[in-house]
């Protein structure tokens, strides 16, 4: 029996001890009329060797073509330390540090992460994970709703310059508690959110601003001025951030006069591999005055009976386990083990590292730009100061372009029509500091290729401006 | 010593970035960081040796008995981590088209499959990132459900005493009022009490079935009745499910939405605090509502099922398809377990929890509902222990951490007071849960003859007893370089 | 600089305290004649990043094609929890456990390699591993010289039937201390040593006769009488087993009336993987009367200062490290790292498990051979009781033929034309329990069709039988 | 607990192996074995916990500083691990065709090529498995070419009395008798010595440099004329490479075969005993007898140099091509080195060395060779200790254990008296060098004070002292079951 360690005699000494002439009489408390008999749909046990072989052939499937896309997932270099440590049983099989004695390991390098997403953001405290940059998102604002006591208002100013699965998560999440998202629109030439277009918001009352850095389009939004604008209306300032991208960029704790109240985002960036899209892990962060009305778990340094240091879960009278229905969120289970991964990913490149890690993908980016556009009819939309991803416009229908990249291998970018149609044929293109020379090259020769036949097909349908 | 602690400026010992770093001047100034964060310094094997080090200090399964109950702490097989590992699905971009998706889209389909026989449920989505996020999609489908039926007058969530916490609070989190529902003696929930408070008020039910206190409740056909026959909807919180697994389906109890919790039931691993998974199942009423994206299977090829192809959908709840690293080591798990093995989850983890009932009650404890069968997990309750030699359940927690075992979950549920929640699983074998039922033994002749000892625990880990009082007023929240 | 923790600031420090102005002044005592310059040939550095892209591209190269090739080498299952157990740091950056007390995990768990190739082989006591099964056959072969009291001589009996290979290292580490290897022929009817042959030599003094189990051709040898004869002959018998195999086989120490002296091995098929021939690892396991002739580490359990049960090296005078020029072999450095995978391998598969995996691998060696044989023209040689693998002949030029399949990523077998050209055309093939039908059926199919084509072009130049 | 104490007869906890099991009765019964092999019956948990557990028990780089002397042990990059791990390494067969082999003939051809810059030689083979091995290899090449020559009176190899075991061992196995050179009073070889004892009996002379005893012998030159001009060759022993490299070549030192341990020089993990690999390089006359196989180069591809290709080649020395996977580590590890690194690694190495002896001198140790420069290692001796205060070197090295270091190598070389080789490696920081001196000093202090304390150690490990004399009077080597 796999994972089962019981022998026959065992089992029979077992009920005997309990008093039970067999496994199934344990189960005469449930109805009979509700027992199942037979699982028909479920395939019968593979072995461990069945199972390697199957799943090889699934994960050679899908084959591992060449990636230029970002948006919201970056394929960054992750050190082969990182995982090797990771996956240490003692971190992969441990649960949530309840007996914070028995638990050091975990609640040391969890401090450890608070210490550098605070280093990293310019904010005061951390806490230790939710589930990604998305709902971490979500929380944010529940958070804000919560946290501005100048506010009576239910209402949060949001960009559409934000992720759009971000925004949808958002709404998905905070809906149901009534809170309203009102839309900011981005300028068409510069991509940027106006700070002139909140004019208009003047007076009105708005639990808080959300703020991308950079924004969905890879451009940097005027982060001071927005900032700004939010406290001079008694609005919260939410950054939405790129942690890579913060090695090099002003922290949110910095932006403006009184920096950012709350900030959030994605932490895959930070040593978790693209994998579908998950396991990643949001984080957030905020200045002292906001702690009490923090989502998620948070360590906290104290003292032992010795006096010796130790660490410890903190400030549980925030969460669901003490505060039931008046906790500051339903967060339970977070999203450790990425954390983990994150922290020793930080530690392995330290300062230096991640901004060369950053500069090397900000750089590559550009090098992508330069030559892509250099096929004729590409161009550059939103050409202001970007850091690792590109809006460019296609002179023939983007689906139809990236269909056929991917047949050559090449996953060329974020098709941009669906939730931006007003930019026509536009994609969003990325390249981490891992895209080649030889990689960026290719895909050029690939796009120019695929363009001159789609363009043939389809002349005329999307004119080039 | 922290990390930051071995950190020298100026130490570049990596091998680990880019080696040379590229011009970024022409990202204006107003936008740059003037100063660069303060991250440690430190070289690749200090790294290493640091966490390596760090590492040892935690209890794990992979390291010690960790009988946690409510959490299921069972063995998590290697081959789910090393095969979710390969290449090919590590490199997959969340965005790849479905023509470079089809192995993983495959896995997950099936999975879904699975999971959908095994509870009995018409349809599952995976979406959800754990079990809370599991019962907000949950609780989201059953308004959605109202709602669309223009049924709106329906604003509260009923919740026996004996549920988590994250039950109340996710159905706050959905704009709900939560009314508790009493524990009868036996640990049933107490029907009559039930039937005095539904009502046209009534959304549904939140349930867990084995009750976190244990036991599985006799009367849940009832409840669903009661509940159904005023207009709510019955949820069930799937993280006792490895209790019943192959064995009972909550579809058949006559729920209409559940989550599972994948960590729990599945066996993917707990990693310090997560990732989870809490994929949902509904019946037919629901389906419209499921969160998205699924998977959906047309001839040999499978398709992505978001927002587009389900209007009414509650939406997506991650920016992406939830976590799916560990989907893919429970669809693993699952294939592994097979349908011979699902019963067997459920038959041992039971096998295992009544031995130690039966073997602990007979070293002297007292059970919190003695007259009943355990499920897969019980309670034991120190309430004499506590009154009469001062050592309460944290003391004798702590102290079975001196003995090698990490504690029970203690003081949960809040009803039953001094409790231990004891949870073995079915990976455990009889000689360790002997080893426990000794130490048990061993700790309440300790806390007979000389109490100052148990209330001391723990003695041998790296740090004692910690002030918890002062991390809590005296909030230390990060490290903050020494400024000189 | 890569792994490297000094800052500037440090050296300065650290040279200070030497009293050295320089770095370099430190190599003042080395002639400047010989201090070298430049390394022009070899390769500026690069980041992990850069080599990770190269060897993934490395990896790829080379293909993965399905693997029908034994001949010392097996493509068993690994379970899982095999190398991310070895690969933790704790046993993979440890050195050999000179100091005791601070390794008893490595010497607890090469106490337990040494219990399991005990009851695996049914001899008293086993060495802590050997570099690989050849050279453990040269330094059993030597053993035997130094330990057989009866015999003056310096010759060993080595059939042709151990695996060429072998053959050649023993004779390469043995030769230069005068030790003779008398080949003994086989059977060209059933590829086996016939004990009859030995006749010839009975009366003569050697001082070991070779004993392969099953043989190189897969086939099994006539163990009983071949042990029984070297010792009526005052001759050391020596086993040369697959450990897979003996899950299943007569153990080497329940040979004949008295049992093999000396057994050795390859233990690859114990949890290392195939990995282009190395690092596997050689067993060598003797009775106890032999045990201070015994090359390479051994450990014993002991007891502590307070009484308690502890593991060390001991008999470590056959070393030489203590007994230098009087050693029972020069080895130190062992394959420490491939005994911890062995050892946790064995306890992952247990005695049951052990033996499926065998008896599997019988199996489908039989089903593979059913399915070649069907095509025509090929058949098998020594139609005898095998394990896992056989000897067929092809009716076209092996080397030809397992060209063709290699280039439809089918390596077909291993050609024997090398090494035993009186054979002809014959290869020896060779299904794990890995193999799949399914990969059986392709093989059958490819086989066919290349020999289809091979045969016509050669037709008449290698006449079938 | 051994891992035999925790099996069950009947437990078939497993999902490793085939589930089902084939008939094997087909083998005639002669030939299968009566009863099984009595292995472990354990469910995967219980072997995952319990090697878990018994890592745990281990000093490891990973863990700890490891200055153990002549073994340099420095950092193993995690990468160097990973990568030769791809699947599609760790699935080619030996035997497989060079069509199929290319990528992992590149790399062994790169390693030959960097090999042969790094050490000045003019042909390197990869094949020896470990240093011992390319010992053998090298003095066997040594024998091929003298008996090419028809010179067969040379039956004596030269090695100074500080010199491995290894060393005298190999030249036994190789058929030569051993002839020791003494040291002189200044560590290095005394020449005169050796002027007086080579003559035409001498076939070489093996040497280290820097020697054990961690000098390098700066009459290197003469040593070579003097053994050169006798008819002798030079074997370079390569264990202390890491103290030149990149600095001065073995080749230009006049050596004519040398030996590299991959395992130390280039940071390939020990693994707790092996695997290593020992590489040799000859100068030109000794490249037809290299051991084979090799890889050569023609236009852009890869071929295999076998015994057929070079017919006077001293052969294979494994049934392969060596320890295959160590070469891989080892050639990632030299390609992020690169040309800039591998002198660093000599600099470093020798910085830490030098920096440690002083500051030992400075709190009190005695250098064996205080008049000389440390190389990458040193020695100081405990003579005045062990007589004053009766506390030896190995009460030193079992105290260092229960301040979290490992000992440094003891009692080598043998003619230093109680003498500690203190090797610290280039990749371990300043403050670990000071935290050992520190617990050095820390111990002399107790030593002073209270030496049964030293004595009596370690007490924080797993056992205290073992009784080794026990271990080899009653000899027990393997576990067996209790007969009932
Ligand atoms: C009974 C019960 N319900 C819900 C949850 C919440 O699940 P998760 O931690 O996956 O969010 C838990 C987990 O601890 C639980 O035990
Ligand atoms: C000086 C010296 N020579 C030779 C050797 C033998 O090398 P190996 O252990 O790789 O066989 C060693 C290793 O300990 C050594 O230190």
């Amino acid at each position: 029996m796999p994972f089962i360690p019981h022998t026959e005699d065992e089992v029979q000494e077992m009920l005997a001890a309990i008093g039970a002439a067999s496994i199934d009489e344990l189960f005469d408390e449930i109805p009979d009329s509700l027992k199942l008999s037979q699982l028909d749909a479920i395939p019968t046990a593979l072995s461990e060797m069945e199972i390697t072989h199957l799943m090889a052939k699934r994960a050679q499937q899908d084959g591992e073509p060449t990636c230029f896309i970002g948006a919201g997932a970056y394929d960054h270099h992750i050190p082969a330390a990182v995982w090797q440590l990771t996956t240490r049983g003692e971190f992969y099989t441990a649960y949530t540090p309840y007996q914070a004695e028995a638990s050091q390991g975990t609640l040391q390098l969890l401090y450890e992460f608070q210490s550098m997403m605070v280093a990293l953001t310019g904010m005061d405290v951390s806490n230790a994970s939710l589930y990604d940059g998305a709902s971490a998102l979500a929380e944010a604002v529940l958070m804000s709703v919560r946290a501005n006591r100048k506010s009576k208002s239910k209402r949060v100013l949001m960009p559409r310059t934000v992720h759009p699965a971000y925004r949808r998560v958002v709404r998905n999440i905070v809906k149901n508690q009534q809170i309203e998202l009102v839309e900011l629109p981005f300028d068409p030439q510069t991509g940027v959110t106006d700070p002139a277009c909140l004019a208009q918001y003047a007076g009105e009352d708005f639990a808080a601003l959300v703020i991308p850095q950079p924004n969905f389009f890879g451009v940097m939004e005027d982060v001071d001025a927005l900032t700004d604008w939010a406290h001079e209306n008694g609005t919260l300032a939410i950054g939405v951030v790129n942690p890579i991208a913060l090695a090099l960029l002003k922290p949110p704790g910095l932006w403006g006069e009184a920096g950012a109240d709350i900030c959030c985002g994605e932490g895959q960036p930070l040593g978790a591999p693209l994998a579908s899209g998950g396991p990643y892990f949001g984080f957030l962060c905020c200045k002292q005055a906001q702690v009490r009305q923090m989502p998620g778990r948070i360590i906290g340094r104290t003292l032992d009976l010795d006096g010796k240091v130790g660490y410890t879960l903190t400030l549980q009278a925030r969460e669901q386990h003490i505060r039931r229905s008046k906790a500051t969120s339903n967060i339970c289970t977070n999203q450790g083990l990425m954390v983990t991964a994150a922290t020793i990913h930080m530690a392995l490149l330290g300062t230096e590292g991640l901004e060369r890690a950053a500069a090397a993908s900000y750089q590559n980016t550009q090098k992508l730009v330069d030559a892509l556009t250099a096929v004729p009819g590409v161009e550059v939309l939103f050409d202001q100061p970007a850091f690792h991803e590109r809006v460019l416009r296609l002179p023939a229908p983007a689906k139809g372009v990236l269909r056929s990249l991917a047949a050559h291998n090449v996953l060329g970018g974020f098709d941009l029509s669906g939730d931006y149609p007003e930019l026509g044929d536009a994609i969003l293109v990325c390249a981490t500091e891992k895209r080649t020379d030889e990689e960026i090259e290719t895909y050029a020769q690939k796009l120019e290729r695929v363009i001159q036949l789609q363009g043939g097909v389809t002349c005329g349908l999307v004119p080039k401006e | 010593m922290l990390i930051f602690e071995q950190s020298k400026p100026g130490r570049k010992a990596t091998a680990q970035a880019p080696l040379n770093r590229a011009d970024v001047s022409a990202i204006p100034e107003q936008f740059r960081r003037k100063q660069s964060a303060a991250l440690p310094e430190v070289s690749e094997m200090q790294a290493v040796r640091h966490y390596t080090r760090l590492s040892r200090k935690n209890f794990s399964i992979d390291t010690q008995f960790y009988p946690l109950g409510s959490c299921t702490m069972k063995y998590n097989p290697r081959a789910c981590n090393s095969l979710a590992s390969l290449p090919g699905l590590v490199s997959r971009h969340p965005q790849a088209p479905a023509s470079h998706s089809q192995g993983f889209m495959a896995c997950l389909f099936e999975l879904q499959e699975m999971l959908r026989e095994v509870t009995g449920m018409k349809a599952v989505s995976l979406s959800p990132a754990a079990g809370a996020q599991g019962e907000f999609a949950g609780v989201a489908m059953i308004r959605a459900y109202h709602d669309a039926r223009g049924d709106t007058a329906r604003c509260e969530i009923l919740a026996p005493d004996a549920a988590h916490g994250t039950n109340p609070a996710t159905a706050v989190m959905c704009g709900y009022k939560v009314r508790e529902i009493p524990t009868g003696p036996d640990g049933d929930v107490d029907l009559e009490a039930l039937k005095a408070v539904v009502g046209p008020q009534t959304a549904g039910i939140m349930l867990t079935n084995p009750s976190t206190l244990g036991v599985f409740d006799r009367k849940i056909e009832a409840i669903a009745k009661t509940v159904h026959e005023a207009g709510g909807l019955l949820y069930y919180d799937g993280a006792n499910l490895n209790a019943i697994l192959g064995k009972v389906r909550p579809g058949t109890m006559g729920f209409d939405v559940i989550h599972m919790n994948l960590h729990k039931t599945f066996s993917t691993p707990h990693g310090g605090g997560g990732p989870g998974a809490g994929p949902v199942g509904v019946s037919e009423r629901l389906i419209p509502y499921l969160p998205v994206p699924m998977v959906a299977k047309d001839g040999d090829e499978y398709q992505w099922i978001t927002e587009n192809e389900r209007p009414e959908s509650i939406g997506r709840l991650t920016a992406f398809a939830g976590n799916a690293g560990v989907l893919l080591r429970a669809y693993i798990y699952a294939r592994m377990l097979g349908r011979e093995g699902m019963p067997r989850v459920a038959e041992y983890s039971t096998l295992n929890a009544n031995y130690m009932l039966k073997q602990l009650q007979s070293v002297g404890f007292q059970a919190a509902y003695p007259q009943r069968r355990a499920t897969h997990e019980f309670i034991i309750t120190l309430k004499k222990q506590a009154k009469e030699l001062g050592v309460n359940t944290m003391d004798f927690a702590k102290r079975l951490l001196d003995y090698g075992f990490h504690a029970p979950t203690t003081y949960f549920p809040l009803l039953v007071p001094e409790c231990l929640l004891i949870e073995p699983t079915e990976t455990e074998d009889k000689a360790t849960l002997d080893d426990f039922i000794d130490a048990m033994r061993s700790i309440l002749e300790e806390a007979t003859v000389d109490p100052e000892l148990v209330k001391g625990a723990p003695y041998t880990l790296p740090v004692k007893r910690l002030d918890d009082v002062k991390a809590a007023r005296e909030l230390d929240l990060a490290w903050m370089p020494v400024v000189e």
